[in-house]
């Protein structure tokens, strides 16, 4: 079987983020997904530090230390772009006019449960920044993650073992292997995305129960 | 491509459902989307339940929406006026209820149903009728009463000028109530002086993303309007 | 004895209003106060419609329909002004950054307690504006009154009858007989302004007992 | 006359005692007032409680004031950073209290405070670690964590330009903080690039009204400061 590298990943998210769609990309994988929304699509980012219409990077020598995005990189502002102060950010985000966040994750539960912001490591340093926020507020979140750990494990769970970013807010799941959506009856399987990977299969490594999609 | 321009306020307000609930913008006059308003009341919707600061002025305006009778409800600050002859008439009819807010806390309320929160506590109103029968409670040496957020489906709003991602910037004291109110309803409708190509407005001076917008109307459309 | 006019009254009230003050005036005679500020000092006008910087009245033909005070007359802003939203606005009430607040009232008990909203009487409709929010959030609230009510009854009383506007918030009362300051242990004269009214007369008028005040 | 900006530094922040409590604006760096905070580390306060998103980077500002053993507690969403060593140190030997916040309920709970809200009702963190002990409701269908305003005697934030009314404009996303962190302090310092006459800054654009400032300093004399 041939999985998904990153940037698959990210471009199999944008396919399904529509056009005139607000939206929130968290730091790491999910800031590739801007790099494949289709060019007949136009999509309005948000970044949690105030704007909104966030643009491609900014070319070498024309950074700005004023305009950066929430992962605290240069970045630039498109024509039709709006600046605002964190509470007004946050506002827009807990206010649920975000229409799409998407967010890495160490785990997903069945429910729609996410954790990602802590390992639960005693001495670990604890941060959360925008997380919790954007899992609490945006009207769907997508989580794009690798379906396995390192030692083969399901990060789709039954259960979160680790601390919780959210409760019951994960809408749909990318990985290197499936598209899954979250319902409120379980997980349901929308495509096999790694190359040569039976439902059988996909269904043992899953953590959970997998249904097939009913077609929309 | 995101265009929210509509070409008639007619089809800016097409889908507006008897017993919408319907904010309006304006203090007094100023603010108060006074064409759009003509054309709701051309476009028919009744049992509206309104939140605006005040009960209408004169015949124009709010004031002809109640006049019509399409009004089931209103929450405001400030129905009496010297010329709320409309309101007044409903209301001591028993044909208008009424929800009298403090301005602060309708002002509050609509910014918390913007802003995703659920309830608020604040110490305007503690100890009179107006917080009757609500929660209070004493935080850090100071009584508060519980309010909670006032959402609406429509937000009828007027701003200076738009471009076509909806982004909008207001003239003076005529903001007031614009900005939380399109953040409040699922469709909020702005009547503008003008509108202006992508990039024109200032992105530091924009007062209400577009995020917060969901169409636009330009007046010189509206004036056209039946 | 000799009353002093609303006008005498509202020149009073500007005299306690210290430079660099933020204030906000209520409709009716407060408003009347800023025709009276020293031109030494500098003070801040906040109109509750979302507005700091209020100037004086426009010239006949100047007015602008979207530039209006909470009385919803005609008015204009001064350089340095700066315009927001409703919420912003109550925030700066609420939060306790206006230094005064000068109200009107019907009555003012001797604990502070303001009544100006509501008559009480069963058929009236009810209207309250921001009076609430100010009496509740200025740092300070001066309320301006005639003394007397036109049948002669003290409007400076024990409690209330009317409904109330805020508890506990008036500091200072500015009558056509005297300025009162409302203290935790009851009222204090401050200064007898009727020309020819004895401390005892105006005691005898006066609902609530009175105390000298102590030299500051 | 109202005159707010200060000749120097030094006496714009001279009252800060130890044990204050100080808000520090700035996402990252940008809206980072550094030279201001390099400023409070030669005043010399000490046992402070800082608000900020981070806990600082570096060697430079609030990873400096940090370093320097001037902060006995932290209020803040995202201390741990690549180059965070000041506070990591601190913190893991126990020297450093930490408050984590989510990052929209700092804003919201400093918004708060300055806005008189007494508490207010957030679905963000219910049923994590974050908002265990808290209270919680159940409000239309949605559950909800009550938080509470965070007040600070000191704001030091960073502006573009200013009046002598303390009026602010800022510079794209370094704006983040400064607002919010101006109206929720006692005493609010800013630094800016430059100051303009009153009536330089377009009313429509003023986004600190100068009635939350109660300080300005030019960026210029602080780069001449110590």
């Amino acid at each position: 079987m041939k999985k998904l590298d990153r940037h698959q990943i990210a471009a199999r998210v944008a396919r399904d983020i529509p056009d005139g769609a607000y939206v929130n990309l968290g730091i790491g994988l999910p800031t590739l997904v801007a790099n494949h929304i289709p060019k007949d699509r136009e999509i309005v980012l948000h970044s949690e530090n105030g704007i909104l219409g966030l643009g491609p990077k900014p070319a070498a020598g024309t950074e700005d230390e004023d305009l950066i995005d929430a992962g605290k990189t240069p970045a630039t502002a498109l024509p039709g772009a709006s600046y605002f102060h964190h509470a007004d950010s946050f506002g827009m985000i807990r206010g649920g006019h975000i229409d799409i966040c998407v967010l890495g994750a160490f785990q997903v539960a069945a429910n729609g449960d996410i954790a990602n912001w802590h390992t639960g490591e005693a001495d670990a340093i604890p941060a959360v920044g925008g997380a919790m926020d954007l899992a609490a507020g945006a009207k769907q979140v997508f989580v794009t993650m690798e379906h396995l750990t390192k030692k083969g494990e399901s990060k789709i769970v039954e259960r979160c073992s680790y601390p919780l970013t959210g409760v019951r807010c994960v809408t749909r799941i990318y990985t290197d292997l499936a598209v899954i959506e979250v319902k409120a009856d379980g997980l349901y399987l929308v495509e096999i995305v790694a190359e040569g990977l039976s439902f059988d299969e996909l269904q043992r490594l899953n953590g959970v129960p997998l249904k097939y999609r009913a077609a929309a | 491509m995101i265009d929210k321009i509509f070409a008639t306020p007619e089809a800016a307000l097409a889908d507006v459902p008897d017993g919408a609930t319907v904010m309006i913008g304006g203090f007094g006059n100023a603010g108060m989307p006074s064409e759009l308003i003509d054309c709701l009341i051309a476009q028919g919707a009744k049992e509206l339940t309104v939140i605006n600061n005040n009960a209408g002025n004169a015949d124009a305006g709010l004031a002809a929406l109640i006049g019509a009778g399409r009004v089931r409800k209103i929450l405001c600050s400030f129905p009496r006026q010297a010329d709320s002859w409309h309101f007044d008439k409903l209301y001591r009819a028993g044909k208008l209820e009424l929800e009298l807010v403090p301005q602060g806390t309708l002002a509050e309320r609509i910014r918390a149903a913007g802003a995703g929160i659920g309830g608020f506590f604040t110490p305007t109103a503690f100890g009179t009728r107006l917080a009757e029968g609500k929660e209070t409670r004493h935080i850090n040496g100071r009584d508060y009463v519980l309010e909670h957020p006032i959402h609406a489906d429509y937000a009828l709003i007027k701003a200076d000028r738009a471009d076509r991602w909806g982004n909008l910037s207001y003239r003076k004291t005529a903001r007031n109530f614009g900005p939380i109110m399109a953040a409040a309803a699922k469709c909020t409708v702005a009547q503008v002086r003008e509108t202006v190509e992508l990039g024109e407005l200032d992105p530091e001076s924009v007062v209400t993303p577009g995020i917060f917008v969901k169409r636009v109307v330009r007046l010189a459309t509206l004036r056209k309007a039946p």
